[in-house]
């Protein structure tokens, strides 16, 4: 795809990154077929993802309300593309809804217009110029994913997506009281009105800012954003809501959603780190990391469901990123990118199998899926490679990041280290105790084969692989660059 | 080498008759035991039907390791040719070798009788096999060599009497004891199948097999018992370099010793029973007990 | 004027606190709404108040949205709801009233302590906005964990956005209130309307939380 | 040169393993797979001898820009990656030879081919890897592929289980090499073994490392307590994936110690042999102790595996302390000797578990209480493993005795340690590796007796037939590895020496000048060995003997039933057990094993056959894995009520989360 065509556009990528997908959405309401639809869906997703990789090409100036910087466009690119394939997945998911009657058209027209809205929220949550802007965007796309919770319409779907919302809204309640009070400490020194909730301007002149009030902010922000992030404390939403959605919406709040938030939290702590007096967000992100990792270790040994399972350990690696990002430095912080990179393409990679063994098998519950392997070789171990990869083994792209940040870890604060490689070990042994029972065994369940569309999933392997071998030289620059800007 | 092969089954004789004597019995004369050969190796070979070609060949190999053991302890005199080819710790090992082909000739046939021997056989080793290397560093550590012959010539030249000595001789002994099947380990005139050790391994045997196995053992004996002499009593051995002429009294020192040794195992042997087999392992323990013993007590007081 | 504009602005906020305990204490579902409506005209005033005091016209949009939207049409509609699901006759608190009090009284000391430590030398006015509004959203958060019913626990949310609203106004010349004020109202309609799109009249005997919590995911 | 030509073939390795995902399920398959595996391995192999005898000392090392970006992949072959090179191709190499025949009868191809070259590349990769990221990678990669060797059976519950419990070691021990890394590149992360090496440390600093590098290489290596997961993983693979397991990627963790015991960690303090000697002699005795007890031909020789990987730590441990005392002679003669066992063991153990996988493929039995009389229907087969059971009974003139004798020579120089530490551990390790060395010996009279001897316990191996030629050329090539090097030991100590030098500093004396290539540690009045000669005089007297007996002794020769002391019952059942067989040595050591015998003896004139029961269990598990598993499922019973809150609680959770974050900033200074 030549992307001459597409800067010859008549608006600027930047703009097109939110314009394609606000357009899609509007269409997708009105055209009926699901067909039509899917496909429309998947090329708006492309078209959004081409959008963003020429936003690498010619970066434009910072607008007001929105800006491009080494920081989002790595989340951008990133989200657009896992955007990209699950829209590609969802197709032919949706496609077997559509067949079983778990969907109705109408869900239908509903289901792919929220996706649009969604790419659209987040996108906008990540180019936004204007923490305002970024708090009503994460909250929009909050309230989509609420609503394709719920779409299955069954008792644990609504259950499900009550509990996301009511703890979601909590969470956006403290998290726009922590934007208030950052912008209450901006003012006296940037001046009232749009400048002091710009963030080009409050990054610059944060030095300045009331330490204390920042310190207050940040507790609300890392608790509000955190509830989406999804860290141990306040993650209750997050199990249920990727194992009652439909499985597309599963994969893209693994891959993107929780990205969005923890970028949010980034930025905060960039803002305090440049405040010298204040307290250090540090130690406060590598705790609840921590918290989550462990948490989340246990919690994945009693688990019944296989979505279930593949969300805890979502809240795992958010942790574990998390934690990184808490570290600090270079090495921890190149790590904490990279896992979160990788993380996203592996985790929606397993989630695009288990939507397909899910539909194969007619369940979620671990102890009816056996012997996949021999059931279905391709998909069985498909499976097995992403949660081996999931895991952290190598040659895949995680054991890469895992292994820069233990070492320089430990390295660092040996007493750090020590938690965190436990709760790795914890969190293996039940990966790979339930892997063990789902592709290996004696198969049952229904073996018919299973017309799926495999490119997303080891499209998404494949980069994952080849990561772990080598990244190639202007993607380390680019990271070593934004790991700098952490800090 | 010769020598020894015609020495040993004398010196079987030689025990038998003394035994007998101290029983009060009139006892085989002295030359039986080369009879017996003899007799055997002309009687034809009875095989069990499923005998294996291992079960065959097995008794070559058995007194062929055992010769080469025992050519490698100095009789007479330390200057023996290839004593360098093989020192205290593989001499051991080449007796291992051969009670190991025992021990699997035991169980060849599959009758029960030959794997209670080739496994008490194997119990008894396991414990007598470390004994015996403790021993041999307690020696090797005196004398710093474990070249026999050196160790003759050391100790010929500054003998001294030492605690770890003691310990590694009474060690010795115990073991020799065990290996050659004697009472109280072992009673090699037993006719009882369930009391037997090493006849139970043999008892599928005959004819010119067992005429070698026999051999073997006989060997064996005599083995130790020079062992022991040459070691802790190599008054008389003819040292390093002499001249022929020096073999001679050498010779008959040797001769001399072996018939006190001979003598006192009988004496020790008639003068107590047989133990149950379970108190045997205490018994080789104390053995192996005594040359760890012997082994640390030099380790330590090498720092003095 | 200025001491005055202050004693006003201070006044409203303290009023709206007091309301927020008001809310505590409340057994009674009807009560509760009615309490409810009242903290609602009371942001409504402050905001105004705001508006007038910073002459910012804008915000007196928020004010009306606040007046119209969540003093008057929300607690009619909860009514409905109420008696619709027949659950007016009280609502099951988790612990006494004391012990809840109590806590409260200590939220409001602790945002206190942490406001006035943190935003010392900002204009008072400012300050004390700032350090209710934050009392205003603990309450609120209060009161939603230790009610067992949904209704209630919608009231405790939208005081703690009230709680939110207050401090946004607070906040001199913030940008885009109106839009998160909007924006909020939104989602409080969301939650209404919850209620009825999830159907949980049908699908449940009662909105208790705790019957929606009986199907959670994994059955144990 | 020599690195480029081990990337390529490793390259060519993991290619084959894509091929194999391909061919796997053709006719011919399976022998393309492995001849090209074969082709790979002798060329690796060839480069490495030719290395290590040309031109030893240097060491060539080649960059490439993938791995860790800012450093790179780097590799180094040097004299010790050069042996280890040539060990494990060699074991490569065998190992498919059997496996072309052996492979024929895999039920599942697809699970085995596609795993194989890569296991065997992931092998290679670690010896040449230079910095601790592709170290890691290679090391992992390689416990991974193994573990979808060992899964490979995947319908078998016990290896499934099996598969779990090692891949769970296996990261356990990653996990523990990574913080050493992490210790070692410090917090710069230089991950580079070259600035490994040159970088200055705190002194407290390389104990830590040694103690995470022994968890992490000895829970591969199986190391007690980290063994328990190598008696069931090992069986569990398809035979000759065992071999390769047990011969040669315990030697891969060997490898892996020594590199960075002996080479990147610097000067070693006197402790360390301390620990290091009370860890392998342990290994040692219980890992042969168990072995005896075993009724699994594959997991006995698993145990035994566990032994000598015991006896090569000894090793290491006495070199560990002769150099931090700077007696290099002697230290170079305990390496010498520990190198030495790693290259027999890998012989050896790799010719056993091909004879087990023959055995297996001809009754279709692992259970040797069901075995017996094999030596009739397979006596080529029997041939060879009674050749192996020699020699890893440390018998002359094979090679399992020489390393042995070496390690002797090398006990008895240990007087002369100063630290009392040490002045009592050398003679206990001494002792333990005697008893080690006799129990094996008992324990391979047993395996070797109940198997292949006496009469056919059960109608499988009644029925058993001799294996394919492939097979036994496997076995017998190891074989000849086995006498050759019992033969000739001065030029594989000669070999030996430049990785030697390498690494202690000085080397054993050339053994090839001397007369009759006989072997001399130190001087020939303190001791020598000339395994030819002694091999040469045991031909001569058995030839003498035979020749004698025939030439004057009687050759009649007549069958007869066996001698069944008046007693007639040719029930093959009458044979002495496995079980019995042990059962002095089990009383013995009763308080080792706890082993539960239950007899339950009818009363007389009731029909009941009586039943004596053993159960045998690993105490270490008992000890140290039980209670841990037991641990985590109860904190996660006791979490896992978290998944089932109200929402209000959840609610609780947040705000207390918020209060005591704000108290956190209220009382901040």
């Amino acid at each position: 795809m030549n992307l001459g065509f597409l800067s010859s556009l008549p608006f600027q990528p930047v703009t097109a990154v939110l314009v394609i997908p606000g357009t899609a959405a509007i269409l997708l309401m009105l055209l009926p077929g699901y067909r039509l639809t899917a496909r429309l869906n998947v090329i708006a997703a492309l078209l959004t993802f081409f959008a963003a990789l020429t936003l690498l090409v010619e970066r434009p100036p910072h607008g007001v309300y929105l800006f491009v910087d080494d920081l989002n466009i790595v989340f951008v690119v990133l989200g657009t593309f896992v955007g990209f394939t699950t829209s590609a997945f969802s197709a032919s998911y949706i496609g077997h809804e559509i067949e079983i009657g778990r969907l109705t058209p109408t869900n239908l027209r509903f289901y792919h217009a929220m996706y649009q809205v969604l790419m659209f929220s987040m996108n906008l949550a990540l180019l936004a110029n204007n923490i305002g802007l970024m708090w009503v965007a994460i909250e929009f796309a909050t309230l989509t994913t609420v609503l394709m919770v719920g779409i299955y319409r069954t008792h644990e779907a609504l259950e499900a997506a009550w509990k996301y919302f009511i703890l979601g809204s909590v969470g956006i309640a403290l998290a726009l009281f922590g934007t208030i009070l950052v912008y209450m400490a901006a003012r006296p020194v940037i001046g009232e009105g749009q400048d002091a909730m710009v963030w080009t301007a409050l990054i610059e002149r944060a030095r300045d800012f009331k330490s204390e009030l920042l310190n207050v902010a940040f507790v609300f922000l890392m608790l509000g954003y955190g509830t989406k992030v999804g860290l141990a404390p306040l993650h209750a939403w997050l199990p249920d809501a990727h194992a009652e959605g439909p499985t597309p919406i599963s994969a893209v709040l693994s891959g993107l959603l929780l990205n969005v938030a923890l970028y949010a939290v980034l930025r905060f702590k960039m803002l305090l780190a440049a405040n010298p007096a204040a307290i250090a967000p540090g130690p406060l992100m590598a705790t609840l990391g921590l918290v989550s990792l462990l948490f989340a270790g246990f919690m994945l040994y009693r688990r019944r469901d296989i979505k279930r399972l593949f969300a805890y350990s979502s809240i795992e690696h958010m942790g574990i990123i998390t934690f990184a990002f808490g570290m600090g430095g270079p090495l921890a912080n190149f790590a904490g990118l990279l896992h979160m990179t990788m993380h996203s393409l592996t985790k929606s990679a397993i989630f695009f199998a288990v939507g397909h063994i899910a539909q194969v098998k007619g369940t979620q519950k671990l102890s009816d899926i056996r012997g996949l392997t021999e059931s279905h070789p391709v998909l069985g171990w498909g499976l097995v490679l992403g949660v081996v990869a999931i895991a952290g083994l190598p040659p895949l792209g995680i054991f890469m990041s895992e292994f820069l940040l233990v070492s320089s870890t430990f390295a660092r604060a040996p007493l750090l280290a020590i938690p965190l490689v436990f709760g790795l070990l914890v969190a293996f042994g039940a990966l790979m105790l339930r892997l063990t029972d789902v592709a290996f065994g004696k198969p049952t369940g229904s073996m018919a084969a299973v017309e799926a569309s495999y490119i997303p999933l080891f499209a998404h392997l494949l980069l994952v692989l080849s990561a772990g071998f080598y990244l190639p030289g202007p993607l380390v620059v680019w990271f070593q660059n934004v790991a700098r800007l952490l800090g | 080498m010769v020598l020894v092969l015609i020495l040993a089954p004398l010196l079987l004789g030689f025990t038998r008759k003394v035994k007998a004597r101290m029983l009060r019995r009139q006892g085989p004369p002295l030359l039986q035991p080369y009879r017996d050969l003899l007799r055997l190796s002309r009687k034809e070979v009875v095989l069990a039907e499923n005998a294996s070609w291992l079960f065959r060949s097995a008794p070559y190999m058995i007194f062929a390791t055992t010769w080469v053991a025992a050519a490698l302890v100095p009789t007479f005199a330390t200057g023996l040719h290839f004593s360098w080819t093989a020192d205290l710790i593989a001499i051991t090992a080449l007796l291992g070798s051969a009670r190991l082909f025992l021990a699997l000739v035991g169980m060849d046939v599959g009758t029960s009788f030959g794997g209670i021997g080739s496994s008490r056989e194997m119990m008894f080793a396991s414990l007598a096999e470390p004994a015996m290397i403790m021993i041999v560093f307690t020696v090797a550590l005196v004398a710093g060599s474990t070249q026999l012959s050196y160790v003759a010539n050391f100790m010929l030249t500054h003998a001294s009497l030492r605690v770890s000595l003691g310990m590694a001789l009474i060690a010795l002994i115990i073991v020799a004891l065990a290996e050659n099947a004697r009472i109280p380990v072992d009673n090699p005139a037993t006719h009882l199948e369930l009391t037997m050790v090493h006849e139970a391994m043999v008892l599928e045997y005959s004819g010119r097999h067992l005429a070698v196995i026999e051999m073997a053992s006989a060997l064996k004996l005599l083995l130790y018992i020079s062992l022991i002499v040459c070691i802790f009593f190599p008054w008389g051995i003819a040292p390093l370099g002499a001249a022929p002429s020096a073999y001679l009294p050498g010779l008959a020192t040797y001769l001399g010793k072996l018939m006190v040794g001979g003598f006192l195992l009988v004496l020790f042997e008639t003068s107590i029973a047989k133990m149950r087999v379970f108190r045997v392992p205490e018994f080789l323990g104390t053995a192996l007990m005594l040359g760890l013993l012997g082994t640390l007590l030099l380790f330590v007081s090498r720092s003095f | 004027m200025a001491r005055s504009v202050l004693d006003i602005a201070h006044m409203l906020a303290g009023g709206l606190v007091l309301v927020s305990f008001m809310l505590l204490y409340q057994v009674r579902m009807f009560g509760l709404l009615n309490v409810f409506a009242l903290h609602a005209l009371v942001l409504s005033l402050s905001v105004a108040w705001q508006a007038f005091s910073q002459n910012a016209p804008h915000l007196y949009i928020t004010a009306t949205i606040a007046l119209v939207l969540k003093a008057i049409i929300i607690p009619v509609a909860l009514h409905r709801v109420v008696l619709k699901l027949g659950i007016h006759r009280s609502i099951e608190t988790v612990g006494g009233i004391g012990p809840t009090m109590l806590a409260g009284m200590g939220l409001v000391a602790l945002s206190m302590v942490v406001m006035l430590r943190a935003a010392a030398e900002a204009d008072p006015l400012a300050r004390e906005d700032l350090a209710f509004a934050l009392s205003v959203v603990l309450l609120g958060l209060l009161v939603m964990v230790t009610r067992r019913n949904a209704v209630s626990q919608i009231v405790g949310f939208m005081s703690l956005e009230n709680g939110l609203i207050l401090a946004a106004t607070g906040a001199k010349g913030m940008p885009l209130v109106v839009e998160i004020s909007v924006a909020f109202s939104v989602l409080v309609a969301f939650i209404v309307i919850g209620v009825f799109l999830f159907r949980i009249r049908e699908r449940f005997d009662t909105v208790d939380v705790q019957a929606l919590d009986d199907f959670r995911g994994e059955r144990r | 040169m020599a690195v480029n030509s081990t990337l390529v073939c490793i390259a060519v390795l993991l290619a084959t393993s894509m091929l194999a995902i391909i061919v796997h399920k053709a006719r011919l398959g399976t022998r393309i797979i492995y001849v090209c595996v074969i082709a790979a391995c002798l060329i690796i192999l060839g480069v490495a001898v030719f290395r290590l005898l040309g031109s030893p000392g240097s060491a060539a090392t080649v960059t490439l820009p993938i791995g860790l970006p800012w450093i790179g992949a780097r590799f180094r072959v040097d004299a010790l990656t050069a042996f280890f090179q040539i060990v494990i191709n060699l074991g490569g190499t065998a190992a498919s030879l059997y496996a072309l025949g052996y492979g024929e009868h895999e039920e599942a191809p697809g699970r085995v081919l596609p795993f194989y070259p890569a296991f065997l590349a992931g092998m290679n990769l670690v010896l040449v890897a230079d910095d601790a990221f592709s170290y890691l990678i290679a090391w992992e990669f390689m416990s991974l592929s193994s573990w979808a060797l060992v899964v490979a059976h995947h319908r078998d519950g016990e290896n499934t289980r099996a598969g779990y419990i090692y891949i769970l070691m296996a990261s356990f021990g990653t996990l523990a090499l990574l913080l050493a890394f992490g210790l070692l590149a410090g917090p710069g992360g230089s991950y580079g073994f070259g600035e490994i090496r040159s970088a200055q440390r705190a002194d407290w600093l390389p104990g830590l490392v040694l103690i995470l590098v022994l968890i992490g290489t000895g829970s591969k290596a199986g190391l007690a307590p980290l063994h328990v997961w190598l008696p069931l993983a090992h069986p569990a693979a398809p035979s000759h994936v065992s071999a390769l397991m047990s011969g040669v990627m315990t030697k891969v963790a060997v490898y892996g110690f020594i590199r960075i015991a002996f080479d990147l960690l610097g000067p070693p303090a006197w402790w360390w042999s301390i620990v290091v000697l009370a860890l392998g002699s342990a290994t040692a005795v219980l890992g042969v102790l168990f072995a005896i007890l075993q009724r699994d031909l594959k997991r006995l020789l698993a145990y035994s595996t566990v032994e000598n990987v015991g006896i090569i730590f000894i090793g290491l441990g006495l070199a560990l302390a002769f150099k931090a005392n700077g007696m290099t002679a002697a230290s170079a003669l305990a390496f010498t000797a520990a190198l030495f066992h790693v290259l027999n063991h890998s012989f050896f153990k790799s010719l056993l578990f091909f004879g087990s996988g023959a055995v297996l493929t001809a009754t279709g039995e692992r259970d040797i209480e069901k075995l017996g009389g094999l030596i009739h229907p397979m006596p080529q087969t029997a041939f060879a493993f009674l050749g192996g059971c020699l020699a890893i009974s440390a018998l002359p003139p094979l090679n399992g005795f020489v390393s042995e004798w070496l390690l002797f020579q090398a006990i008895l120089l240990s007087p002369d340690l100063p630290q009392w530490g040490l002045k009592l551990m050398v003679p206990a390790a001494g002792a333990m590796l005697a008893l080690g060395a006799a129990l094996s010996a008992a324990c391979f009279v047993r395996c070797f007796g109940i198997t292949f001897l006496g009469r056919p316990r059960s109608s499988e191996a009644a029925a058993a037939r001799e294996t394919d030629s492939f097979s036994r050329s496997g076995m017998f090539l190891l074989l000849a590895a086995c006498l050759l090097a019992g033969l000739l030991p001065g030029l594989v100590i000669d070999a030996i020496a430049p990785v030697v030098q390498a690494h202690i500093g000085g080397r054993m004396p050339a053994q090839a000048a001397i007369a009759w290539l006989s072997i001399v540690p130190i001087a020939e009045s303190r001791s020598s060995y000339n395994g030819l000669l002694v091999f040469l005089f045991i031909g001569l007297s058995t030839i003498f003997a035979v020749q004698i007996i025939h030439r004057f002794a009687s050759n009649a020769l007549r069958r007869g039933p066996a001698w069944d002391c008046g007693f007639p019952n040719s029930d093959p059942a009458t044979q002495y057990t496995a079980d019995s067989f042990a059962q002095p040595v089990r009383r013995v050591f009763s308080d080792v094993f706890q082993a539960r015998e239950t007899v339950d003896m009818p009363a007389p004139g009731d029909p009941r056959p009586a039943r004596l029961d053993i159960k045998l269990r690993d105490l270490i598990w008992d000890a140290f894995y039980a209670p841990i598993g037991r641990w985590i499922a109860y904190a996660a019973e006791k979490l896992n009520h978290l998944q089932f809150l109200t929402i209000r609680r959840y609610l609780s959770l947040v705000f207390g989360a918020l209060v005591a974050l704000l108290l956190m900033v209220a009382i901040w200074p």
